[in-house]
């Protein structure tokens, strides 16, 4: 047993915490955002100069052989920092797909790439009907290689190069398929996320695509467990960045004569939101080294470390609001922002209750 | 002990519902029920709506444009109005310093001011809180020196509610910085926004609306005729303007109505398929708890309005400790509501319209996008008006003795 | 809409609250409780002298006619002093079953001998196995009038001079009959409940028993909603008197040199006590108010009021200990005894999540 | 990271559990599962077979019966018990006594006192609390004055768990009244309960219990012998003692003992019909949360187990306020799970067995008549050893500097 990080582990986090505070202060980001596409381009290069995009590959691809642990790293200071680029989806979430479901030829056409920061990839998987967390594509439809359908909540969508898109067979199951979003019959409408985030509606109409072989909704699944994961280490890194700025404004501001520091009733609720910190972390830390234990563990630990921290997420960001007063909802001031991303993680790839159920069938935690 | 609504009442609560169900334009019922932004020209129209009928300041007293009704009458007039969707009342005005004017105000100020307040003519705003006066009112900078026939007023306001439109302004300024408590040095002021020196700063709030503001005074000249009252009594006036009203601040009509959307709405959902039936079980259980705790609170409220009623007499309707109760519970209940509305909205509510793409909702959807602002934005109602850590405080040492 | 008392109703709430305050002080309870049986037979007979015994009876039948609400004023009352007598058994539930179920033959024969105090009934419906809440009889078996079963958790079974039992008949409805308990074949086992009250288990081989017509489960059903409208009331009761000693506590308990009521913390757990409380009390109100209303609004109404409680009473009881720490927990010292009285009301006739079950069952609150 | 056990560990723990299996008296284990009290006669039993295996004092030092275990195997043990449904270990001796005697006794109170600690031979109890003084344990006032070779002990003690059984009490005195700091005039003695003086008064608890017991010194006579170190010195040796297990605090093991034995027991009661489908679906679903928080908590144990294991380096097991969480958190989901059983127990838990008159339960019901008494008094988890809102100053202060 043993919960410390490996030298070339200390060493990553060092290198994105540098990243993020040195390329990603709170005003650099409202900088970015103000952007053409709410992005700077120089971000991302600089993130394959550093290497990050390529640390979940396998070496053999031409990525940096990293794990669970070295994407919570990354993902806990990205949360730190809020930072917007689509690392979650273009990396990890189409990361894991590529990993474990295309073929090496598949892989060998994208992966060096990526790596690069010449390929992002989309995954579009939910559709406008049907039940918010289905795996299935229900209404997409590939007839041979040739989809047509609608899918929503495209994470960086509009930022991609190349989508990854989840159809029904014509056997009823559901397959992959790559898609070029230039293609004949592809309407792509990116729209901003409430957290800053690019959110697309992918619209397809007999539009050419590559299969991707295996049961795609298994693959989907498992990327889905790498995608919560890593926003379990974000939401740790956002939940610590917000009891930072709290704990400083309570220590600042004065009201009746005295630091609001004073007053028992706000301490004990920053203790609180500590506690909350802490378990969360620990449950983070679970769901990162759950990643390459048995189907059957590797599910129930990240389902439930997704619903304590959906949980953590909402309470922390909450609080960090509430006793941050007005000032807490002003565009201006990094806290609401980190409410509102805390927000999107708990909803993004299953709310807490999704999870209970989800564990709940499963008949708990292994013993 | 009688919980129903006598005869009278009812009939009265009949025409309320005649009333909105005719003249309630449907542009305004779906921007409130949709939670989307009411513009300026909306609240206008509303209220002129209103005021024709001689319902825009009904608890005004009658030679304002009051209608004299009993507490009942205002209490189902409120619900009745969140239920059918209506804009809440133009509260500036209507609760705040339209009565102030009438009480504390000079004849030359009641005839100048209340006929256009009453008809929105004059847009007022409100400022009151500073940049370090947030629950500690009371120790607010802004600045007035009398000179000559003005006072010259420095300083700043914060947290402007919409004035952004606002032709006037009422504000506590301190008229005497050596007060013994700083309460006793602040006076109440009457400012035209057109004066110069004033500038008005937008805030943007995390939901990317703009309601509210920063206002600077930058060597404002305010004829002293527009002071309320006496020099460094304007806390009293401004208590009574916080503390005037108690019915109407849980907002259960709201809430109610709310409920009543979460329903209707979770059940189309679990038909189209988009909630499982797992789901919807969940959430209409969630609705239920919620239900029973606003019901709590509604007969919590009830008691208080029928204690004015009787005049003091009868049960204390929850005594001292009612207006903070009614603050606290029904903010809560507010914000679990929105949370459930975040719940209904799930990861499709991630995406907000971007407005210059003309996007299209379903009319059914027209609330998705805007259920995570509302929710956000909803974070300030257990912020304002006394914090609820402010009103735990008050409760615990004026009515517990703590 | 009046919520205030009338004249009569405020003469009430004075002489039942003069009685508990002068007869039933704290230390008064103890001592009866360390009587034989757990009880002074005294006070029974003085509750008679003062009217309270004939409340909810019909002054056809020799009773003083009151409603819900004079029910409601007197466990109020009851609640503050932790009266221990099985009125509420005796009283309440077995009197609704009288009024609403009985022959006037039947009634003629017990309602003035209930009201001087001579007959305290005792209603035995839960049984060993089966949905703990169920009002329908399964076990216990009547073979024309003959009774046959085992029940449990009758409230003041062991004081009672009569019983009323519910058995499954030949038809398979459930029925009600009243019995005998020194009658062959019965065999009565009293206990103590863990809030003084008495409890019972009541074992029937082959019972002679009279039978009370109609729909045995549908009137069960409307007495339990009288007996938990009573329990409301008795609930707020106990809980103002625990907050009280809370306060009172607060004031005078000193720690690093100053009273803990100037903890904030502390100060802030107090106001959120007396808001669940102003709460409840509304609900006692709703509850009390809804007994004479149409069966769809009462039960739902009652059901609301009862879920409420329940979570109030909790929430309530278990901060009253917290905050007065060890001595909470003390069977010398009176919060410790409110707390568990609570928790029996909190359980007793449907506990929030039953009731809330109920209430969904029914789609809500009316409009 | 790595979050097993490693094979040594899990050797070690197949050691533990194949050992309880064979050791542990039936009517002990069953006695603990179904929370009924444990004889003073089944405590020494237990304690001595443990003693006899060499493990009733596995964390003190080797020349004193210590065995030297890693901090892993150290929870793996405790673990183990918890989920076989021992008894706690006698911690008053364990955990508190015998380290402050190891650490800080002399040479001829290690030889005198430690063996008959460490074999339960002399039962401690424990003489800390004062009736004023609670959370602020430093203001206590009982006195020894010394007087020839003796100390003469004055006062009173409160919350003394066991008392009655205890053959020696180890408490905190005041020896310099005039001190500079409250907590710098005590001293820590060691009293043989038989001294003349001593009267043990019981404290019933709620749970009809008789656990905890008021001890009156009335000049009660005590060697100078039995000082622990230095006189005004024994603040010092006391948060030794208290800060001595942050391992344990949290009490995992006893938790999830619970979440299984109320897992079954839901599922028998649903599978008789005393449970409803829907009832026993909606407890599953709160066992569910219970396990998902305990596991949370189980983790940050472990990060603090790894800390330690690894001396300061690697995580730091949720730093400075590691101990505060485990024990906050570990108190709210010990409370929780009682709670959990008084919802299976239903109002069927009210009747308390009348022990004089031989009520015999079905074997498998034994724990409904203890469901309550176990709630009411797992209420003192969150009061006593710091209470939660004492913890919750301690990490306000400490850790987050406010």
């Amino acid at each position: 047993m043993d919960f410390s990080f490996s030298d070339d582990q200390r060493l990553l986090r060092e290198t994105v915490a540098r990243f993020v505070a040195d390329r990603y202060g709170f005003e650099d980001r409202t900088r970015m955002m103000a952007m053409p596409g709410g992005r700077d381009p120089a971000i991302w290069s600089e993130m394959a100069e550093l290497g990050l995009l390529g640390l979940p590959f396998a070496e053999a691809d031409g990525g940096f052989g990293g794990g669970g642990t070295e994407t919570m790293i990354l993902m806990e200071e990205f949360g730190r920092g809020l930072v917007v680029e689509p690392y979650l989806s273009a990396i990890v979430l189409a990361g894991a797909l590529l990993q474990d479901a295309a073929t090496a030829e598949q892989r060998a056409a994208r992966v060096e790439r990526i790596v690069t920061g010449d390929l992002r990839l989309a995954v579009a998987f939910a559709e406008p009907r049907g039940p918010r967390y289905t795996v299935d594509a229900r209404e997409t439809v590939a007839v041979g290689d040739r989809l047509t359908g609608e899918k929503i909540a495209v994470l960086g969508g509009d930022q991609a190069q190349e989508l990854i898109v989840s159809a029904r067979t014509s056997e009823g199951s559901t397959a992959l398929f790559f898609v070029d979003p230039a293609a004949t019959g592809v309407s792509i409408r990116g729209e901003a996320g409430y957290d800053g985030s690019r959110v697309a509606t992918v619209t397809l109409h007999d539009v050419a695509a590559e299969r991707i072989p295996g049961d795609g909704a298994a693959h989907l699944s498992r990327a889905i467990e790498a995608a919560n994961a890593a926003l379990c280490a974000e939401a740790v890194g956002a939940m610590a960045a917000a009891l930072d700025l709290t704990t400083e404004y309570l220590k600042t501001r004065k009201q009746f004569g005295v630091p609001i520091a004073a007053f028992q009733a706000l301490q004990h609720r920053a203790v609180d939101m500590l506690m909350q910190l802490e378990l969360a972390r620990s449950m983070a830390i679970l769901a990162a080294a759950s990643l390459d234990r048995p189907a059957a563990e590797r599910t129930a630990n990240i389902a439930a470390a997704k619903a304590h921290i959906a949980r953590a997420s909402r309470f922390v960001g909450q609080q960090a609001v509430q006793l941050h007063g007005g000032i807490g909802i002003t565009a201006e001031y990094k806290v609401g922002h980190i409410f509102k991303r805390l927000t999107a993680i708990e909803t993004l790839f299953g709310d807490a209750d999704h999870h209970i159920d989800a564990l709940t069938d499963l008949g708990g935690l292994a013993a | 002990m009688n919980l129903d609504f006598d005869a009278d009442e009812l009939a009265f609560r009949d025409e309320v519902r005649a009333f909105l169900a005719a003249e309630l334009p449907d542009d305004i019922r779906t921007a409130v029920a949709d939670r989307t932004d009411l513009t300026k020209e909306q609240i206008v129209r509303w209220h002129g709506i209103l005021h024709r009928r001689g319902w825009a300041v009904p608890k005004w007293a009658a030679e304002h444009g009051g209608r004299g009704w009993t507490p009942a009458q205002k209490y189902i007039f409120q619900e009745e109005l969140s239920l059918a969707r209506a804009p809440d009342e133009f509260s500036f005005n209507v609760a705040m310093i339209g009565p102030v004017i009438a009480r504390f105000g000079t004849d030359a100020q009641k005839e100048r001011f209340l006929p256009p307040t009453a008809s929105l003519d004059i847009w007022w705003c409100q400022g009151f809180s500073e940049p370090g006066s947030g629950s500690d009112l009371a120790s607010l900078k802004t600045t007035a020196v009398r000179d000559g026939d003005d006072y010259v007023v420095n300083g700043q306001k914060i947290w402007t509610t919409l004035a952004q439109h606002a032709d006037w302004i009422f504000a506590l300024v301190r008229t005497d910085p050596n007060a013994q408590k700083p309460q006793m040095g602040i006076s109440f002021l009457l400012i035209d926004m057109t004066t110069p020196g004033i500038t008005v700063r937008p805030i943007r709030t995390i939901d990317n609306h703009h309601e509210v503001n920063e206002v600077f005074f930058d060597d404002v000249r305010v004829p002293a005729e527009n002071l309320i009252g006496q020099e460094n009594k304007g806390w009293d006036y401004a208590k009574h303007l916080l503390g005037n009203e108690r019915s109407g601040i849980a907002r259960i009509g709201l809430s109610k109505e709310r409920l009543r959307w979460a329903r209707a709405t979770a059940k189309e959902m679990a038909a189209d398929g988009r909630m499982t039936q797992r789901e919807h079980a969940r959430l209409l259980r969630e609705l239920i708890e919620t239900e029973i705790d606003l019901k709590a609170l509604e007969l919590t409220q009830l008691r208080v309005v029928a204690a004015d009623s009787a005049g003091g007499g009868g049960d204390p309707g929850a005594g001292a400790a009612a207006s903070s109760i009614l603050k606290v519970k029904g903010s809560d209940i507010q914000q679990r509501m929105t949370e459930i509305m975040m719940t209904l909205a799930g990861p499709a509510g991630l995406a907000q319209p971007d407005l210059d793409h003309g996007r299209n909702e379903e009319p059914q959807d027209r609330w998705l996008p805007a259920a995570a602002p509302y929710y956000f934005t909803m974070r300030k109602v257990s912020i304002y008006g006394g914090s609820n850590e402010i009103q735990r405080n008050i409760v615990a040492k004026t009515v517990m003795g703590l």
